[in-house]
């Protein structure tokens, strides 16, 4: 079984992977219900059934997950800074497709080389030396065919240095995990907050840090955090033996 | 056997590489109708199926090759492999020199999702895909051989089928649709 | 043609020397009297005058070879260095072998790069560049043939173009290798 027949039984959809996938790319689907999270356990679930791992399969399940995330992280990112947001979701979606598509035709492309191939199979070259009466070569009669301009131009393409790669475009990161986690531990020492909160007037590399400090705590187990409704606050909690059930939508 | 169509056996029998017709007509002193005419001939004497030689049209132009029948027999006397089939990731690789050629490693990597660096090692390694010029930037691009060409059967890279035969069917799309509709009955049937 | 006499046509066709009866019948699996029978009637196919090729026994065994009528076609067409343009790795091997000469295949590397075997293996091939020495490290260092000079239209490699008219920086003094060096080094550094 390939990766597009994967079943998955979610809280808003159940069927195979590849209908899942053609769903949200038409956005019947909304992917900020879909539980990715679900959708890697299904399939870690499936790998174990089978007891091996398929390398070509596991290669497209990752592509496959990884454009959905990339897609649904860009849904769920705050929107204040509209002019750097390169992609609506819609073109994204859009853009997501067309890799897909590009991909499949070349993998189709792909399987009918393999086929010419084997059509071929049996069919050898000779490859042996020329005759003694052939390999001889009169100097003399060899004309000129080449353009010593040619070797000029290849030393000068050679002399070429490529350009320092220009790094202003990256955001340098000014913020530290171990910072965000020191501000939320300080945070929850007074009881229960809020991400809203946790993030107020930081950018948007501060509020991705944030989360992934969050996420740290949450697996230290020193918090948990509840959303109510997708795009609601995070409400965030010093964990207690009786404390809330943590519940991810990622 | 006519002398002409002798001389054009013994040419295909030494050349290394295939030969175009205009090459073989200078090298016969014979006008290219009398050579397309005498390559005809040979074409009937070396049909698939009746010798051990086939002749073929391969690389741009034109070449002899043992029939598929003796492979069995070829293997044991020369001890090496014709062509070891391509692993996916190579075949994929090579579909996307083919078709896009000249092509730089990060737009294939880029094509595939998956890095292709091994992938076009080994198709390096076996001739398969040779460099071709540099980018804008210093990258390598990439283009296929004269030997992709022969051993895949080609007679140049315009003879590959249009990539977009394979794009999905309105009918694989009519086909997704009754399944999403069916899906959505199911869930409507059993509510989680 | 019975199976086995095309089975034996194609073998005698790829095998670049003579091949030994019982080789044959090896690789055929057949008996040594069915390979003679089926030798014997090869000979007939491919007897003197009849064909471009003959089959004949020599030393180690048997052979096929071109016709002696088509040696003159031969001649013209492949008694005669092979110039198709060169690729793009293959020029620039050949530029740096001409210009820095004597050079290591180590450092042709360094300068472009990437590998420059399969270049360089068609350069020696086709007789532009021979191995010359070695190096004090114990490579094989190569220099440029009186064919390169020949096929170029050069007297000498004094006379090869001055490279400042295609240099981005023809102001910068230094020695050209180590600039070759330099800038082959950088290109690698840098990812593209």
């Amino acid at each position: 079984m390939t990766v597009a027949g994967l079943e998955l039984d979610l809280e808003v959809f159940s069927g195979p992977f590849d209908l899942l996938l053609t769903l949200v790319l038409r956005e019947e689907v909304d992917l900020m219900e879909v539980e990715l999270a679900d959708v890697v356990l299904a399939y870690l679930d499936f790998l174990e059934q089978r007891g091996e791992l398929d390398l070509e399969a596991a290669t497209e399940f990752l592509v496959l997950i990884a454009a959905l995330l990339e897609l649904k992280s860009r849904l769920l990112l705050p929107r204040d800074e509209e002019d750097v947001l390169d992609f609506e979701p819609g073109e994204a979606a859009d853009e997501l497709l067309a890799r897909m598509l590009e991909a499949k035709r070349y993998r189709a492309a792909a399987e009918h080389l393999s086929g010419r191939l084997a059509g071929e199979h049996g069919r050898r070259f000779r490859s042996a030396r020329l005759p003694g009466f052939l390999r001889k070569v009169d100097l003399s009669e060899s004309a000129a065919v080449y353009d010593p301009a040619q070797l000029g131009a290849a030393i000068g393409a050679l002399l070429r240095v490529p350009p320092p790669i220009s790094l202003a475009h990256l955001t340098i990161p000014r913020v530290t995990v171990a910072e965000r986690l020191r501000h939320l531990r300080a945070l929850l020492r007074s009881g229960i907050t809020t991400f809203d909160e946790a993030v107020k007037g930081a950018d948007r590399v501060t509020v991705c840090v944030t989360l992934f400090a969050l996420l740290e705590l949450y697996k230290q187990g020193e918090a948990v955090w509840e959303q109510e409704v997708p795009f609601g606050d995070i409400t965030i909690a010093p964990n207690t033996p009786s404390g809330h059930h943590a519940r991810m939508s990622a | 056997m006519s002398e002409l169509v002798r001389t054009l056996e013994a040419l295909l029998f030494l050349a290394p590489e295939p030969v175009g017709a205009v090459e073989l007509a200078e090298a016969c002193a014979a006008e290219p109708d009398e050579i397309a005419e005498a390559l005809a001939e040979l074409g009937e004497v070396f049909a698939p199926g009746r010798r051990g030689m086939e002749l073929r049209e391969v690389a741009g132009g034109w070449t002899l090759s043992s029939a598929p029948e003796a492979e069995a027999a070829a293997r044991r006397l020369l001890a090496k492999p014709r062509t070891p089939p391509l692993t996916p990731a190579q075949a994929e690789t090579l579909a996307i020199v083919a078709y896009l050629q000249p092509v730089s490693r990060p737009e294939i990597t880029r094509i595939r999702g998956v890095s292709a660096d091994s992938a076009s090692g080994t198709l390096l390694e076996r001739g398969l895909i040779e460099e071709g010029g540099r980018s804008q930037f210093g990258a390598t691009l990439y283009r296929t051989t004269p030997l992709f060409l022969k051993l895949f059967g080609l007679n140049s890279v315009d003879d590959l089928p249009d990539p977009s035969a394979w794009d999905p069917s309105p009918e694989d799309e009519a086909d997704l649709r009754e399944r999403l509709l069916k899906a959505g009955e199911a869930r409507v049937a059993t509510p989680s």
